[in-house]
């Protein structure tokens, strides 16, 4: 029990880092790399509870989350892209014409 | 003949609607005044038919109910269109159509030649209509059908040369006055109405019913709250004190309309209202006394204002005001047939006044259009010496002056002199008869004093008219001068049909005629009277001698002052120009009104509209509108479009509701 | 450990989904060779793919069928949410082709994500595992960030589609970190098996792991359902996506978001009902307010379309805080009508407004009503719909919404509810204000309302008042669909 | 004949259809069939008058089912008695008046105002004639949207403000009755009520916290449409900017939606809560006629003046319908009539020299009598009529209020309220003077025209009955009091307190009570079930079904 609490409060950790994270960087890769590390924090979780519980469907769902990581990546950094195409920067407090 | 007592006032009203409808298509004067005479006197033949039928009746077979048609039937409530024939309301409609008949033909001289005359007409005819219905209702509310339907017709009378300001705003003026009076009216009703029925279930307002019910109310108590309630309708409609304001402001209207309405009949439906009733007013004590004091105290009140008018229809106005605290004075001491009989030689001689100074003054219009003066035709101070450019309406105006002044042989004497001996004599208000027998006799001495300085400023001495309009002043036409010499022999002669029992000439027929109708009355009053010494014969031969002399001594100031000595009015107001002013301006009645009521009410209403409604409500209203959108302007601000800050507000969304659970 | 036996697959409940997955790959490879001028074709293309998917999913009406060992489940409140998605699509389909031509975008990559954020919906709506439902989400996500950022040399369109990863893939985490959670507490992430579970604790409700992942969970789908306080990116986005966009934005994942809550919570959490109630009562009441409140002052209509859908989740979210059988059918017909009044709205926003979406402010509406009398008509039938009046479907799904709150005897948020559908009143009365009551300031010359256009508006007419009139049918088809939740 | 209460109804929508295929331009087409149409549904709604019997029961009941989903059951029943006889009665006839009087006062978009007016006929006689508490409150909804744009549309300068305010201000009282509505049927659910129709519900025994609840939302609601003080202020700011058919319209009917409500829902499904709220409503009622008058007195605008008129009258009717007794509520009933007539040709009056000068400002005018004289004539009819002169409608219906409310333990309100008549003459005959005497001194008022044929046309059936519903009310009342006799036996039997409080039931009782209380019971056995178990137990599998799995 010790071994879980232990994976669970880095997982949290690591969970709140990139929370912060994505609440104080400006720049949008930073940001999404904060996101990635949440999710990360969460495949943590995934797989000290699968391993603590004894089944697999943890670890089943981390790799779910791995692929639609990677997936999400994908998409993000083809819209990244094109912002920054359009702007030429790619500092959040420029991803701000709308507003009120 | 009883059964179609509905005639009565069909006739005005078939005049109305044709008159009113068609009026203007017809434009033939003579047409439309004989479509309105008629019809007036079309019912005055069919009155005149109902009283011989009574007449020949028994006594006690003289009450007959007539209902035409169910009218507001509810719950426990019910109205009818009804009509009650009994001596009081007989002799009530042989005055309206007797003298409306009168004023109608007389108006169609009068008014020859005025705009609206087919409106004038129709609105004549629509009174009268009222007024029979009024007088003839057999519950209160056909009966306040006519006291308001009255009331309209006097405002559209007084208002009838609308295109002067204070035509409209005298006949507003009367119109809400005598509302003030409506709402006493109804409250009254509703008193008795409910009194009766909760705690007897008996639920009427049917005068027949009410009287053979009348047993049952008690002395005093709820019965004084109605009936006075019931009395400040009748203040209202007849002028009483503090109600009375409106009538000299009504002379605005036509002369015709002063007499027939504001002397002759409207004015004095207070009085057969109370009479009408008299069995339940009797049985308060405290309103009697309330009635008797109020009566008094306008008598005595308008008659010192009169004294001091120059307008000549204003004169006769508090005359008026003056005339019908003698009236409620005479209920309010329980002299009911007094009272009426009063109302009627009143309305004798009153009309007969009034008609003859509108033909004065027909007479004094048309000399000073003629000389394109803009002198007032209605102004004392412009007359003088008529009395050889017209003499017949001087002597019936002479005859009805004395009359009301209270010359023996005079109808306004014997009247008068009833109620002032009933209201010594009568046992209801202990020691208070004294005081209201003295304010009567000043009252009265007064009235000849103001009426004799009427009849000098117009008729006697210089003539003080512009000298080239004199050569105009002309005796009216027989339309008019026929109807002054009617109502003139009327205010001789009237007075003999009630010639009091003391003087042994003449049986009492009018009080024997009306007994049927008060003996309940009087049976209540003589339960609470205050039975002293009966008073002697020779006491009331010595306060009528003291009247006469009172009377004589009224028109001897008048005689000095105005023929005599004509500087001595100048002189009088000169000693004492603050009495004269206060007197002059009516003892700024109106004035107090204005600051009282009608100021208060449109500075109300005006602080209501723009301070309470647009600010207050609306302010909250629109208050909680503009809450709101401050708060959406806030919100909209939280919006600030940067990622971080929306990242927060979920984060922040997440820890609040952990935070919550975590530690709860 | 015993050999890996692939359990027999019944691929029955998952047939319109495959169906559509695989019309979706084939548009992307037809689109190819399809010249840019004729993408209409796509476009008519992908509507009857959705006609002919929408009979397969009614087919499976009233069947109960699971598969995927119990991860995904075909019954009736799946199908009753897939014809929402279907209907959704369907309607953005038609009023896509239009606009995206007149923004000069090359559009036929549209399509295709339009159905695979169908399937995505779909999959959530019809999983009964947290991690079928993750998929769902993730596979609509994805999709819509894209459809978001779709007009790619428009910067307000890029912004949106930022603005929606990055705090889209934000709240995915808090999702996935509940889902881990709960994981961690039952030991399973199949709801069924959850719910057993959860049923045979002693005290769920002080089960921290339990109770912090379930609103964990709840917070990534409040993300987007766009409930308050994880509703900020919806006014940006919904303003910058493409018009079409964001019409099937506030219609299809919001429904599908409700489908997954409704089914996870209902299904797997029902005994901690207690506690997500209180939850859903604050958040539906925020929701409602904030949306309401700040829809009255904005000026552009894309805004105030955005915030009033914030609001109308937070009426969703009082049938759901109410959480019995009147108020989720009133979620379900809900969602449903919404579609209708919802992008029939955008439809008339997208015929108004002219090229890079400019004429996009409520005053620009001034004096459409008598220049174009029948669409300014159709636009007063959606607003009076989403404003809640009868006869519409708006005021029945309300009605059936509010009523279930007070059913619970939550009367207070059924007030507090009435009150929120009161102020909103007044902005969409503001958008009739200007379209009857002002003087028209243009001819609205350019507006051409092609057939496809037509068409949606003529479904999105029929479909917000018809259920008004007659409710019943679709109302008892709702109540079938949450019985056997 | 036997869904003539549907045809009525909806014939005015069978209208807007026909509008829909006559182009534009056609005013003159357009106008004559909106014209028609609503003749037609006046004809046809004599015939409801005629079939109508004279007792307490509800008629031409049309009860099938319509919403059944969930725990709800709606049904499309209607039927009308003796109160909402008159009240249909008054909306058809009032529509074809207000229809004519917008021949020349709107040029513009005729065809959507016509629209509008047929719409908003459906909406008031479909609320009046709704015996589901859900399908009233559809109908009562439904009337907000085609007045709100006839303000809006239509309207004067200040029209948008009006409209808004309109629309929300009774928009938040009718969703808290809504709250309500629905609670009740909950309520009534565990009493094993089925379903929305009113009748059900009359039995229903709710304990008084409940009611008093039910009872202040109702009335909230209610109070708004009144508009009952001080809760008014929409109402002079709707009046004056709404066009003239408009303000006849709302004066006419839709306030008498309010009024209408607390008789037939408010009051009856609450009865003790209605009882223990009598004092309070009728202190307002008094405040509102009093204050409505000052406030009238002072304005500056024909048309407001006349709007505030309108909430002192209602005022009345309030007061009349809180006594609780026969006379007072038929009173009340009367007057909602006589209201709708007087003020309806206010509006009328004031639109027609609105039309000629494009002022309402009182100072504007002065003097028209001499150029205007049918015109005075009439103004001054309907003037007296307002102000409750005996011999006119106006006073039966006073009258009766006031010595209802006297009768009744509201005794010091009435005699508040009835200086409230003095008032009302005050400022109606000041306004009169005003406008109509005086001397003709604006150059622009001397070259006015009198009223044409048209508008004497549209005056002349209301000023018949003003004076046939003054002379003779006895038709309308016979007509309407056996229902409410009924209101006022159901208000009674669950108040052992009002009764011990004041000696007058206990009296009145015996002339009355014997007869409605067998009968009202029985209204309850033989209609309501009779009716509705028949269609009940057709749906009920539509519904159980999901219930039981």
């Amino acid at each position: 029990m010790e071994n879980l609490n232990s994976y669970l409060i880095v997982s949290a950790i690591l969970f709140s880092i990139g929370t912060i994270g994505v609440l104080t960087r400006k720049n949008v890769i930073v940001i999404f790399m904060c996101v990635e590390m949440m999710l990360n924090a969460v495949n943590l979780t995934f797989v000290a509870f699968s391993r603590h519980l004894g089944n697999l469907d943890g670890q089943i769902f981390v790799f779910f989350i791995m692929t639609v990581a990677a997936a999400e990546a994908a998409v993000g950094l083809a819209l990244i892209i094109a912002f920054f195409n359009n702007k030429q920067s790619i500092d959040v407090d420029d991803v701000n014409i709308m507003k009120w | 003949m009883f059964e179609n007592v509905w005639l009565i006032p069909l006739f005005p009203l078939i005049g109305f609607l044709i008159n009113g409808l068609f009026g203007k298509k017809i434009k033939n004067e003579a047409i439309i005044g004989a479509i309105g005479t008629l019809a007036i006197f079309g019912s005055f033949v069919v009155s005149c038919l109902i009283l011989m039928q009574m007449i020949g009746l028994p006594a006690e077979q003289r009450v007959f109910e007539k209902v035409l048609f169910p009218w507001i039937h509810c719950g426990n409530f019910k109205a009818d269109m009804a009509f009650l024939l009994d001596p009081l309301s007989c002799i009530m409609i042989m005055v309206v159509t007797g003298v409306g008949t009168l004023i109608h033909l007389y108006s169609v001289g009068y008014m020859h030649g005025e705009e609206g005359f087919y409106r004038f007409f129709a609105y004549l005819n629509l009174f009268c209509m009222s007024m029979l219905l009024l007088v003839l209702g057999s519950n209160m509310l056909v009966m306040f059908i006519g006291w308001e339907g009255v009331g309209l017709c006097s405002y559209l009378l007084i208002g009838y040369y609308f295109h002067k300001k204070s035509a409209g705003d005298a006949a507003k003026k009367a119109f809400v006055m005598n509302r003030v009076g409506d709402f006493g009216f109804l409250i009254g009703l509703f008193t008795l109405y409910w009194w009766f029925g909760s705690n007897h279930n008996i639920w009427t307002i049917n005068f027949t019913e009410i009287k053979a019910a009348s047993h049952l109310l008690p002395y005093g108590g709820v019965v004084t709250v109605a009936t006075l309630c019931f009395f400040v309708g009748a203040t209202g409609k007849s002028a009483q004190i503090p109600l009375f304001t409106w009538l000299p402001d009504a002379m605005e209207g036509p002369t015709p309309v002063s007499a027939l309405i504001h002397a002759a009949t409207m004015v004095t439906a207070g009085v057969y209202m109370i009479g009408r009733m008299s069995f339940v007013f009797v049985k308060s004590p405290e309103t009697m006394m309330v009635i008797a004091v109020v009566g008094a105290a306008t008598a005595i009140f308008a008659a010192t204002i009169g004294t001091a008018q120059n307008d000549i229809k204003r004169v006769l106005a508090y005359s008026t005001v003056s005339q019908l605290g003698f009236m409620f004075l005479a209920m309010g001491v329980g002299a009911f047939s007094a009272g009426i009989f009063h109302l009627m030689t009143h309305a004798f001689f009153k009309a007969c006044l009034f008609l003859g100074s509108g033909s004065v003054i027909h007479s004094m219009h048309y000399a000073l259009h003629k000389i394109h003066s803009h002198d007032d035709a209605q102004d004392m101070r412009n007359m003088g010496g008529l009395k050889s450019a017209m003499p017949i309406t001087f002597i019936t105006f002479l005859v009805s002056t004395i009359a009301i002044a209270g010359i023996p042989g005079f109808s306004g004497f014997f009247s008068k002199d009833e109620i002032l001996w009933q209201a010594f004599s009568n046992p209801y208000h202990g020691n208070l008869n004294v005081v209201l027998w003295g304010i009567g006799a000043v009252a009265a001495c007064f009235t000849a004093f103001y009426m004799f300085r009427l009849v000098f400023m117009t008729f006697y001495g210089q003539c003080r008219i512009n000298s080239k309009a004199k050569e105009y002043l002309h005796e009216s036409p027989f339309v008019i001068t026929i109807p002054l010499m009617v109502l003139g022999t009327l205010a001789v002669l009237g007075g003999y049909l009630g010639m009091p029992k003391i003087l042994g000439m003449l049986p009492n027929y009018f009080e024997h005629w009306l007994e049927p109708v008060f003996e309940m009355a009087n049976e209540y009053g003589g339960k609470y009277a205050h039975h002293g010494a009966h008073p002697s014969h020779a006491l009331e031969w010595g306060l009528m001698g003291l009247s006469v002399v009172i009377a004589v001594i009224g028109i001897g100031i008048a005689f000095t002052m105005y023929v005599k000595n004509t500087e001595l009015p100048a002189k009088f107001v000169a000693t004492f120009p603050g009495l004269h002013r206060a007197v002059y301006n009516k003892w700024y009645v109106d004035e107090l009104y204005d600051f009282i009521f009608v100021n208060p009410c449109k500075a109300l209403g005006q602080f209501l509209w723009k301070g309470f409604d647009v600010l207050v409500i609306d302010g909250v209203v629109n208050g909680v509108a503009n809450v709101v959108m401050a708060f959406s302007g806030v919100f909209r601000y939280l919006q600030s479009g940067y990622i971080y800050n929306y990242a927060f507000s979920m984060a922040l969304g997440v820890v609040v509701m952990l935070g919550y659970y975590i530690f709860k | 450990m015993d050999m890996i036996s692939i359990p027999a697959v019944n691929m029955t409940p998952i047939i319109p989904e495959i169906f559509l997955s695989v019309l979706a790959m084939a548009l992307l490879l037809i689109n190819v060779f399809v010249p840019s001028e004729k993408k209409s074709y796509l476009a008519y293309l992908s509507f009857f793919g959705i006609i002919a998917s929408a009979v397969l999913v009614v087919n499976g009406w009233g069947s109960h069928v699971e598969s995927f060992g119990g991860s995904v489940v075909l019954d009736n409140f799946a199908t009753f949410f897939k014809i929402t998605f279907l209907v959704a699509a369907g309607l953005a389909v038609l009023i896509s082709d239009q606009y995206m031509d007149r923004e000069g975008c090359n559009h036929g990559e549209l399509y295709p994500l339009i159905l695979f954020t169908v399937v995505g919906m779909m999959l959530m709506a019809s999983g009964t595992d947290l991690m079928t439902i993750f998929l769902g989400l993730e596979v609509m996500s994805i999709s819509l960030y894209v459809l978001a950022g779709f007009n790619r040399s428009s910067k307000k369109s890029n912004e949106a589609g930022l603005k929606y990863f990055l705090l889209g893939s934000f709240s995915t985490g808090f999702l996935l970190y509940g889902m881990a959670l709960i994981y961690g507490a039952t030991g399973t992430t199949r709801l069924y098996k959850i719910a057993t579970i959860v049923g045979q604790m002693t005290l769920p409700s002080a089960n921290l792991l339990l109770v912090a992942g379930m609103l964990l969970m709840m917070t990534g789908f409040a993300f987007k359902i766009a409930a308050a306080p994880f509703h900020m990116w919806t006014p940006d986005v919904y303003e910058g996506a493409p018009t079409p966009m964001t019409a099937f934005m506030s219609a299809g994942p919001k429904a599908a978001g409700f489908a997954a809550l409704l089914r996870i919570f209902l299904l797997a959490l029902p005994t901690l009902q207690a506690e997500w109630s209180q939850v859903l009562w604050v958040l539906a009441v925020l929701t409602m307010t904030v949306g309401n409140i700040t829809a009255l002052r904005q000026d552009n209509i894309k805004r105030v379309l955005a915030y009033s859908s914030i609001a109308h989740a937070g009426y969703a979210l009082v049938g759901f805080a109410a959480g019995n059988a009147t108020g989720t059918a009133g979620i379900l017909f809900y969602m449903l009508s919404y579609a209708f009044m919802n992008i029939g709205a955008f439809a008339i926003i997208i015929l108004v407004s002219k090229k890079g979406e400019t004429n996009g402010n409520v005053s620009d509406f001034a004096g459409l009503g008598f220049k174009r009398p029948v669409l300014a008509v159709v636009m007063t039938i959606f607003l009076f719909s989403l404003a809640g009046m009868p006869p519409t479907a708006g005021f029945i799904g309300k009605f059936y919404l509010f009523s279930g709150a007070i059913q619970k005897g939550y009367i207070w948020l059924a007030v507090i509810g009435v009150l929120n559908s009161a102020a909103s009143v007044y902005y969409y009365l503001r958008i009739t204000v200007y379209m009857y009551m002002k003087e028209a300031t243009e001819d609205f010359s350019w507006i051409q309302v092609t057939a496809p256009v037509g068409l949606a508006l003529a479904i999105s007419v029929a479909g917000s008042l018809i259920p008004g009139i007659v409710p019943s049918f679709i109302l008892q088809y709702a109540q079938m669909a949450v019985k056997l939740l | 004949m036997s869904n003539v209460l549907s045809l009525t109804t909806f014939l005015p929508l069978l209208g807007v259809l026909l509008l829909l295929f006559i182009p534009k331009d056609s005013k003159g087409v357009l106008r004559n069939v909106t014209l028609a149409v609503t003749a037609l549904t006046f004809a046809v709604s004599l015939l409801i008058l005629n079939g109508f019997q004279t007792n307490a029961e509800f008629q031409f009941v049309e009860n099938v089912p319509w919403i059944a989903a969930g725990p709800f059951m709606m049904r499309y029943n209607i039927g009308i008695d003796g109160i909402s006889l008159w009240l249909v009665i008054l909306t058809t006839f009032i529509m074809p008046i207000a229809v004519l009087s917008t021949y020349t006062a709107v040029e513009e978009r005729v065809k959507e105002y016509m629209i509008c007016l047929l719409l908003l006929e459906t909406g008031m006689l479909g609320a009046f004639i709704s015996l589901d508490l859900f399908l009233f409150y559809i109908f009562w909804e439904v009337m907000l949207i085609p007045m709100y744009f006839m303000i809006g549309i239509w309207g004067g300068k200040n029209k948008i403000y009006a409209a808004v305010k309109f629309f929300i201000y009774t928009m938040v009282g009718s969703l808290l009755m809504l709250v309500a509505l629905v609670f009740l049927y909950f309520k009534g659910m565990e009493a094993g009520i089925t379903d929305f129709g009113l009748l059900h519900f009359f039995t229903l025994k709710l304990d008084l916290a409940t009611q008093i609840w039910l009872f202040l939302a109702f009335a909230f609601a209610f109070a708004i449409k009144v508009p009952m003080f001080p809760l008014h202020t929409w109402l002079p700011d709707a009046h004056t900017e709404a066009p003239t058919a408009g303000s006849v319209i709302l004066a006419a009917v839709l306030l008498k939606m309010g009024t209408y409500g607390y008789v037939r829902f408010a009051i009856p499904l609450f009865p003790d809560a209605a009882n223990k709220f009598a004092p309070l409503i009728a202190t307002l009622a008094v405040i509102g006629i009093i204050y409505a008058a000052l406030v009238a007195m002072v304005q500056e605008d024909v048309k407001k003046l006349v709007a505030y008129s309108s909430v002192a009258h209602l005022g009345f009717v309030m007061l009349g319908i809180f006594a609780f007794n026969v006379e007072g509520i038929s009173g009340g009933m009367l007057q909602m009539l006589n209201h709708g007539i007087s003020t309806g040709a206010l509006f009328l009056i004031v639109g027609f020299i609105y039309e000629r000068r494009h002022t309402r400002l009182i100072t504007d005018f002065g003097g028209l009598s001499k150029q205007m004289p049918v015109f005075a004539t009439i103004f001054m009819i309907v003037t007296f009529s307002s102000v409750g002169l005996p011999g006119t409608n106006g006073f039966v219906g006073e009258f009766l209020i006031l010595l209802g409310a006297f009768e009744s333990t509201l005794r010091w309100w009435t005699i508040v309220a009835t200086s409230g008549v003095i008032l009302s003459a005050v400022y109606m005959l000041w306004v009169f003077q005003r406008v109509m005497f005086g001397e003709l001194d604006n150059p622009k008022n001397q070259k006015l025209a009198d009223l044409n044929g048209r508008e004497i046309a549209i005056m002349v059936p209301l000023i018949v009955m003003i004076f046939f519903m003054g002379l003779y009310p006895k038709p309308i009342i016979d007509k309407m009091e056996p229902a409410i006799k009924k209101l006022v036996s159901q208000v009674r039997v669950s108040t052992p307190v009002a009764q011990a409080q004041s000696i007058q039931p206990v009296v009145a009782l015996p002339a009355e009570g014997q007869a409605p209380a067998p009968e009202a019971g029985g209204t309850h056995e033989t209609s309501a079930p009779a009716a509705s178990t028949p269609q009940g137990t057709t749906t009920a599998p539509a519904v159980n079904p999901h219930d039981a799995k």
